[in-house]
């Protein structure tokens, strides 16, 4: 027996949902060829299978761009601190692709690491997950590299099956999603496929190790020649969680607001002497790998990357992680073990 | 600038000027008791052609209602050519400011030298004025409060 | 749910000026009740704020067993430093923390102490300084090396006079050739040639080293040679840090988050950190 | 064809040792359009190609540190792509014996056919050192070149203002913008500057508005029009009009075509006694 | 800076009646990092600074404010009083609450909380300042005068007699101005060319003036002690070093009859002349548009004559650079062409007195011209048309000057005075002539000046009319002057033989072109403008450069000459030092940010920023950058907006201090 639901369905849901005056996003078309996870008006603007993934990921609906922390208040010598208390709004993910949802039981690791990241986990919590299993994809996609497939269903409260004409089998995961979708589906026993995932581009396991073992290899500045030191691979990808806290305010007072950041920029790593340990863009490029495949994995048993390929699509240089991993693995294969003998990467 | 007790809305105006000529036609509008509106605050600066354009977007950003530029008199710049670098940059800088959608009758630019005491009052009262009839600039103060998500 | 990125409010009690663009601050938890609950270990840093500026890491240079106030130092170079700079006796900052995991001064009860420190890494060492003289029995020998440019960029100078009093502490101060000044005392020389020159012996001891990396990779053949194991030689790493819990990645070098599982590290682990610190 | 013109300069150029380094078009692998290769071996030179998808402005790459380290250049542009070149060489840069400059002759680039292309003036480059093919579709509407920004300024200002705030919302200051602008060189950006921060870093509305401004002023009288900007923001804000408004206010007023005269003086910095100003008081 | 003392003046009660002083002070309290507020009746005087002196001891305070008066009065004062408690001086900020809001806002409420806005922005920048110290720069000890009048004629000879040199520059062919031209001078009577004769001979003879006549100042580069001043030694035709000034050239000359400039066109001088006999250097010059050789290649009869062979047809115009320490302008003025056409739109003439229609009708250096001496008539007083003695003279007063319709407003000063002269000098040579005196009031408030006008009407019996002319008509040889009087209330019609005119003193022609060059200002009447009219009369706003005579507004002689003497005064002081101390408050490039783009290379109007490089200890180059001149930068600033990355910035207006100001508006 499986549960469905019509596309109308699904827009009388979200109709639903935002008379309530609880937000819900899902992919919209912002202009000819963009289309971005945003917060929707209107049910007809949720656009379920418009793209093969949206320019941007639900990350931002957890640790958005900019986010107050908290207030402060100058009063002469004094300084009166008010937290952020106003709790985030209720708000429903529909469309979402697997390896956007898969994304953040991986973040919450390192939010939950020791310390227990209170913004995040209060929008995470306010979250309701319903991904679109995915019945397209391009060349960027290497979800299955990284052990996901176009159905995975971690990170998601429900997952949406095409059955074809507007007809999706729905799976619920969670007691949040059964309670979602109570009442508003039909059982049947038509069962949703989906195409297989893209051929694996690479063993994530090799990988890993390889990173390590080719850390001075020339592959590096080789791949890091074209990339132009941007954020827009950081920004897109769904696992990048690097942020900034900055002040914003006045003599009077002001917030102190955390910032996205990324690792590509100089800045990230420059130390007030002066000195900066990652000068290169090869080193600052070799970070971002490292920290995916080898440093998080380590950490945390778990890839930094769900193999969405926002991060090639996005790239204006037309790199990304894929071109680069397949680049180490070759490298790997034809110099094994080559223990860093190389000159030193810039 | 809060509105005045009386209820009436008093803008907020910022001028950047030069300090040999527009500063000094202030002081002489001072000397010769010439009155015009309180609502100005004056920021001296050594030549309109150290008026950097990132100094307009930061008088909208503090919630000015209008803003004047001005200074020497073209050939009077005490250093020479000021004041043409300056008028080169806002005739490109307008068109920018007007194609984001910029108020363009809140941003004013003017010459006004160290004799010009009566045209710096009568500049001043005249922004003071019809910016008082165009109400606060709310468009740019509203962008520069919120806080996305 | 506690947000762990709100400072508590601090009441300056005392400001000190060392050097042209060195200070130290003394501080106190502005709510008793914080400052009751407040310990940490020696070696932990603070991330400290001058609100509407923005926030600062430095070592927490008072010794541990100081408890009704912490002390830190910091050199004026941007933007935060600036502010704190303006700071006075009876103004308002912020600090969280203790975070890092700080030096393991119980594993080195019994054994003989080396502190070889360079221009503004004094403050680090002297808590460990402080510690360790006010436990002065479990601990052997303390000799100290610390070395800074010029005379006038010696931080903390007149403790180091007061070190030396104590029983069987060795302190040798330098400066760098054509730092000196007349009067001065002290050896002339860079740290890791006066280091050689000071001839310590070194079976059952420890050494923290902290200062320029430069410094750091010429200190390390002397100790070496003195034979010291990697292991047994420390450091507290000066990496880029912003959050100061082991969230915004700025700190990251290697395998380690330098905030969370560092800064103090031994030379062994510093080895495999490619370099990246 | 032309590809294979293309391929046989530059191995002669590798070969004979004029250039160290050949920054080209090369396949992208994961179904992108094209990205720059840097070929420093006379083989490799196979991995050149040439068609309408070539549309980075590889000028970008002559400002990374990396790049220069790899010795003299030889660099593939089209004529959109060049006028940057002579900007660079006249706020010295680069010094134009450095680069070997093989310039292609363009019948348009991007599928669909880009914006900058449907007006294009000169299709054929003009201060280099080599051209390789020759113009076989003329741009159709030369004289299109505002149209786009006659349009918008139809708007009413509220409607202009409106618009931006919605588009800016989106900016999450990747600064993609700005790494491949060939005219960005500056090694710290005024936005990485914090005493005193001009320019909020946050990707409020305010910091995205005074970074916006501040991004397309600099490229007054500068912006060569290659559009990388508009292609590279992942959100997908219409740089372009900027960049537009601010050409046509440089042609306007100073009948001054940025990058199209290697002998002329940069606007900005210099000045006229005869600049009509009808707006100042 | 985090000690701040905030010290709000009352000015009697220029500030205090519409600005509430005590609510400043009490308000600046509260700003971040004001330690000590305060508030005195005077702050600018002795009781006030050694207020602010004490404070800064007792209080530690490292930044000063005081909300008084515009900066340009006295800025200079604070910040002395700043040093004298060892506190830098360039940690002093002024909030200008007088000229910009107590005396311009009326409704106390608003002029208030516009002062605390002030006082706050103030404190914001001086938060911000660095303490700087003087920079200091090699002075050259040699001064330019430009125009050799009696005023250039003191100041030079003030500064040679000190022992420096003087490089004086006058553009016609000799020394001496209007005042070689005058017959007598008021109010002793006593013959200007008696009193400036020697003068202008010490002038020619000093050791250490070198004198350019025949010249202009073509440019002038560089900065105060340090200027570099391009002139143009025009072409005169005769080298003056061979020629013996003998008069064999300019008596053998053809071309008589070219009207004199010298007599404003009473007399006639021939092709190569000298202006008159006195003239210094007595070497002639030759009229390039009258000489015949050098129009249409005949003649050449000076040559032949020329014992000493100084005639050299093919002179050309030198350009000749001179290292110049400091400036003084002292290009005197010229009278108001009273004819209809005026050389600005503004100016519009008296066509209906028919000056230049009627020969009968002229103005007072002309008269001066028939009265004097050495002028064309030798000293006769006869009418330009039949050359008759006139029975009956009219002088009218204020021609032009006090005219705001013909766009001349102020009061030439000089006229009534040299009016009563004329009166009586005519009186003298014509016992039975009778003068008339339209005027409007005497002005005549010098030392002995006004027993001086009394004289001429007790003594001479001048007939003085108090009011104005209408209308000039000629009818059969005699000049119809109609005016009123207006003490008397009848209209007055005078059948005069010869009219004169006391038109308006204007700056000499060229005087704004050359303000121009010199980067100093003038008013809208075009005399140059000084730098304060009470406390620095003949300084100008850029350093180094100074004014004094006519040129600076009307005055008479021994104004002028006491202008003079102040000016070279000035410029001795400068002098006096090794090396000058000049205005820290000037740019500075942050070095390794700076992306060598030379923007502001190409931007500075000083060629102060230039292009560097950055070296490692090795020598080898790191990077290009831009450099800033500390001895060419004037602080304008002009690159620090130009700057794309902000490298730029300038000491006393930076980036931090101005964006903090404008914050703290919030």
């Amino acid at each position: 027996m499986s549960q469905t639901i019509s596309l109308a369905g699904i827009r009388q849901l979200i109709g639903q949902w935002l008379g309530q005056g609880k937000r819900v996003a899902g992919p919209i078309r912002v202009n000819a060829d963009t289309i971005l996870y945003q917060n929707l008006t209107s049910a007809e603007a949720l656009l379920l299978d418009g793209c093969v993934h949206p320019g941007n990921s639900i990350k931002e609906f957890v640790m958005p761009p900019h986010e107050k922390l908290y207030e402060y208040v100058v009063k002469g010598r004094d300084v009166e601190l008010r937290n952020q208390e106003a709790f985030p709004p209720e708000r429903l993910i529909l469309g979402g692709r697997p390896c956007d949802a898969a994304a953040l039981p991986i973040l919450d690791h390192i939010f939950n690491w020791d310390f227990v990241d209170a913004a995040y986990n209060q929008r995470r919590q306010a979250l309701t997950i319903v991904s679109l299993a995915c019945t397209r994809q391009d060349d960027a996609c290497f979800c299955t590299s990284v052990g996901l497939a176009p159905d995975a269903v971690q990170g998601s409260d429900a997952l949406l099956v095409p059955l074809g004409n507007d007809e999706y089998e729905v799976r619920c995961q969670t007691p949040k999603g059964e309670a979602l979708f109570a009442g508003k589906c039909t059982p049947s026993d038509r069962q949703g496929s989906v195409p297989a995932g893209p051929a694996k581009q690479f063993d994530a396991k090799q990988v890993e190790a390889l990173i390590t073992s080719q850390f001075e290899a020339p592959v590096w500045r080789e791949q890091a020649l074209a990339c132009l030191g941007c954020g827009a691979c950081a920004y897109g990808c769904p696992t990048c969680h690097c942020f900034d806290i900055v002040d914003e305010g006045h003599a009077g007072g002001g917030i102190r607001a955390r910032n996205w950041d990324a690792c590509q920029f100089p800045l990230f790593t420059l130390h007030a002497s002066g000195h900066n340990p990652r000068q290169g863009q090869a080193s600052r490029q070799r970070q971002r790998v490292y920290h995916k495949f080898h440093i998080y994995p380590e950490k945390f048993k778990e890839y930094l990357c769900t193999g969405c390929g926002n991060c090639v699509r996005r790239c204006p240089a037309g790199l990304g992680l894929l071109s680069v991993l397949t680049a180490i693995q070759q490298a790997g294969a034809a110099a094994p073990a080559a223990k860093g003998e190389e000159a030193k990467q810039p | 600038m809060s509105a005045h007790p009386t209820g009436v809305f008093e803008p907020k105006v910022i001028a950047y000027v030069c300090n040999w000529c527009t500063y000094l036609g202030a002081d002489l509008a001072g000397t010769s008791r010439l009155e015009y509106p309180a609502n100005v605050r004056i920021v001296r600066l050594p030549c309109t052609g150290r008026i950097d354009f990132n100094l307009l977007i930061k008088g909208f950003e503090v919630g000015a209602d209008a803003i004047l530029v001005s200074g020497c008199h073209p050939g009077d710049c005490h250093y020479t050519s000021g004041n043409f670098h300056a008028r080169r940059r806002w005739i490109l800088f307008r068109q920018l400011l007007d194609t984001m959608g910029f108020d363009m009758n809140r941003i004013h630019f003017a010459w006004i030298s160290a004799a010009e005491g009566k045209k710096f009052q009568h500049v001043l009262t005249d922004i003071v004025e019809q910016t008082r009839r165009m109400g606060p600039y709310a468009a740019y103060s509203k962008i520069c409060e919120e806080v996305s998500c | 749910m506690k947000n762990i990125y709100q400072p508590e409010l601090m009441e300056i009690l005392q400001v000190r000026q060392h050097t042209a663009d060195v200070k130290s601050v003394r501080i106190r938890f502005k709510d008793p009740a914080a400052a009751a609950a407040f310990s940490f270990r020696v070696g932990q840093f603070g991330i400290f704020s001058a609100f509407g500026q923005g926030e600062s890491t430095f070592n927490i240079c008072s010794s541990s067993n100081w408890k009704d106030y912490l002390e830190f130092c910091f050199r004026k170079t941007g933007k935060v430093t600036e502010a704190l700079w303006q700071a006075e006796e009876g103004d308002t900052i912020g600090f969280r923390g203790p975070y890092g995991n700080g030096y393991p001064m119980e594993a080195w009860e019994g054994k003989d102490l080396i502190f070889v420190a360079g221009g503004i890494a004094m403050p680090p060492v002297r808590c460990a300084i402080w510690y360790a003289l006010e436990n002065r029995a479990k601990y052997g020998n303390i000799s100290i090396v610390y070395g800074a440019r010029t005379v006038g960029d010696l931080v903390f100078a007149d403790e180091l006079d007061k070190w030396a009093g104590y029983e069987n502490v060795r302190v040798v101060q330098c400066v760098d050739p054509g730092g000196a000044t007349p009067e001065w005392k002290g050896e002339v020389g860079f740290v890791p040639k006066v280091l050689e020159q000071a001839g310590l012996t070194a079976h059952n001891a420890v050494a923290l080293v902290v200062g320029p990396p430069v410094m750091i990779k010429f200190s390390m053949p002397v100790l070496d040679k003195m034979g010291l194991a990697l292991k047994d030689i420390y450091t507290s790493l000066e990496n880029r840090m912003k959050c100061g819990v082991g969230k915004c990645g700025r700190c990251n070098a290697g395998p380690v988050y330098v905030c969370k599982d560092g800064p103090v590290f031994n030379m062994e682990m510093v080895r495999t950190l490619h370099d990246d610190f | 064809m032309l590809e294979q013109k293309l391929r046989q300069t530059c191995r002669e150029l590798l070969a004979n040792g004029t250039v160290k380094v050949i920054i080209g078009y090369g396949a992208a692998p994961a179904g992108q359009a094209t990205r720059a290769v840097f070929i420093t071996t006379p083989e490799g030179v196979e991995q050149l190609v040439w068609n309408d998808r070539c549309e980075a402005n590889l000028v970008a790459y002559l400002k990374r540190p990396e790049v220069r380290a790899l010795g003299k250049p030889a660099i593939v542009v089209k004529a959109c792509d060049e006028r940057a070149l002579v900007v660079l060489q006249q706020e010295a840069q680069l010094e134009r014996a450095n680069v070997f400059v093989i310039g292609m002759a363009c019948d348009g680039i991007g599928a669909p056919r880009e914006a900058k292309c449907r007006s294009c003036e000169d299709q054929v480059p003009r201060f280099c050192d080599v051209v390789l093919g020759e113009v076989t579709k003329p741009a159709d509407a030369a004289s299109a070149r505002w149209d786009e920004l006659a349009e918008f300024m139809k708007k009413s200002p509220e409607e202009r203002m409106a618009y931006w705030q919605q588009e800016l919302a989106r900016c999450v200051k990747c600064y993609a913008c700005r790494q491949v602008c060939p005219l960005c060189y500056c090694q710290r950006c005024i936005v990485d500057k914090n005493r005193p921060t001009v320019i909020s870093t946050s990707p409020s509305l305010k910091g995205n508005f005074a970074w916006h401004v501040t991004r397309a002023f600099h490229l007054a009288a500068r912006c060569a029009g290659c559009d990388a900007c508009t292609r590279a923001c992942p959100v997908g804000i219409n740089l372009r009009l900027l960049n537009q408004s601010m050409a046509k206010a440089t042609e306007e007023n100073f009948q001054c075509r940025p990058g199209t005269d290697p002998q002329a003086q940069p606007l900005i910095g210099n000045y006229a006694t005869g600049d009509k100003e009808e707006f100042i008081r | 800076m985090s000690r701040i003392g905030v010290f709000v003046c009352w000015c009697g009660e220029n500030i205090a009646r519409t600005v509430d002083v005590v609510q400043v002070a009490e308000a600046s309290l509260q700003f971040p990092g004001v330690k000590h507020a305060a508030h005195y009746k005077y702050m600018c005087s002795e009781p006030g600074q050694s207020l602010i002196r004490d404070k800064i001891l007792a209080d530690r305070l490292d930044g000063i404010v005081v909300a008084s008066c515009s900066p340009h009065m006295h800025l200079k004062t604070f910040r002395g009083a700043a040093q004298a408690a060892g506190l830098n001086p360039y940690l002093v900020e002024i909030a200008n609450i007088r000229e910009h809001c107590s005396w311009v806002h009326q409704d106390k409420a608003k002029a208030t909380a516009k002062a605390i806005d002030l006082v706050r922005m103030a404190v914001a920048k001086v938060r911000r300042n660095n303490a700087l110290q003087a920079i200091k720069v090699p002075v050259t000890k040699r001064a330019l005068i430009i125009g050799a009048g009696v005023a250039g004629i003191q100041a030079a000879l003030d500064i040679a007699d000190a022992g420096y040199e003087v490089v004086l520059v006058e553009r016609e062919p000799s020394v001496g101005g209007k005042m070689a031209g005058l017959s007598e001078t008021f109010p002793t009577m006593d013959c200007s060319q008696c009193i400036l004769t020697p003068r202008m001979v010490d002038v020619g003879q000093h050791p250490r003036i070198k004198l350019y006549t025949c010249a202009e100042v073509e440019s002038v580069d560089g900065y105060v002690g340090n200027f570099k001043a391009t002139i143009r030694q025009k072409a005169r035709f005769v080298d003056i070093k061979k020629c013996t000034g003998c008069g064999e050239c300019w008596n053998a000359c053809p071309q008589k009859k070219i009207a004199s400039e010298f007599d404003y066109g009473m007399g006639n001088r021939r092709a190569i002349y000298i202006p008159f006999p006195q003239a210094v250097p007595a070497r002639p010059a030759i009229d390039k548009q009258a000489c015949l050789k050098l129009k249409k290649g005949v003649c050449g009869i000076c040559a032949k004559k020329c014992a000493a062979g100084a005639i050299n047809y093919a002179d050309q115009d030198q350009l000749l650079e001179e290292p110049i320490g400091a400036i003084i302008v002292a290009t005197g003025y010229q009278l108001y062409q009273i004819s209809a056409q005026q050389p600005t739109a503004e100016l519009s003439g008296y066509g209906e007195y028919g000056y230049g229609q009627y020969k009968d009708v002229i103005d007072a250096l002309q008269f001066e011209r028939l009265v004097s001496a050495s002028g064309p008539t030798g000293g006769v007083i006869q009418r330009p048309s039949d050359g008759k003695e006139p029975k009956h003279v009219v002088f009218i007063s204020c021609v032009g000057s006090r005219d705001n319709a013909k766009g001349i407003s102020y009061c030439s000063k000089i006229c009534c005075m040299y009016t009563a002269k004329h009166t009586m000098l005519y009186k003298h040579k014509v016992h039975d002539g009778q003068a008339h005196v339209f005027y409007m009031d005497i002005r005549s408030g010098g030392k002995n000046y006004d027993e001086f006008v009394r004289r001429a009407i007790e003594q001479d019996h001048a007939r003085y009319y108090r009011g104005r002319v209408s209308k000039i008509t000629e009818e059969n040889g005699k000049l119809i002057v109609r005016g009123a009087d207006t003490l008397a209330g009848t209209p007055v019609t005078i059948e005069a033989d010869l009219v004169v005119l006391a038109s308006a003193m204007r700056p000499a022609t060229g005087s704004d072109d050359l303000a121009r060059k010199l980067r100093i200002g003038y008013d809208q009447n075009g005399f140059l403008s000084e730098s304060h009219p009470k406390l620095r009369p003949v300084e100008t706003n850029s350093a180094g450069i100074l004014i004094c005579g006519a040129c600076h507004a009307p005055k008479d002689i021994p104004e002028s000459v006491a202008q003079a003497s102040a000016a070279a005064g000035k410029v001795l002081v400068m002098f006096s030092h090794k090396e000058m101390q000049r205005d820290p408050e000037i740019a500075k490039i942050n070095e390794s940010t700076c992306s060598a783009c030379f923007a502001c290379v190409r931007t500075c109007p000083y060629q102060a920023a230039e292009k560097a490089d950055v070296r490692d200890r090795a020598g080898n180059l790191v990077k290009r950058t831009a450099r800033i001149n500390q001895g060419l930068c004037m602080g304008c600033g002009t690159c620090v907006a130009v700057c794309p990355s902000k490298s730029a910035d300038l000491e006393g207006f930076s980036d931090q201090q101005i964006y903090a100001m404008v914050e703290s508006l919030l």
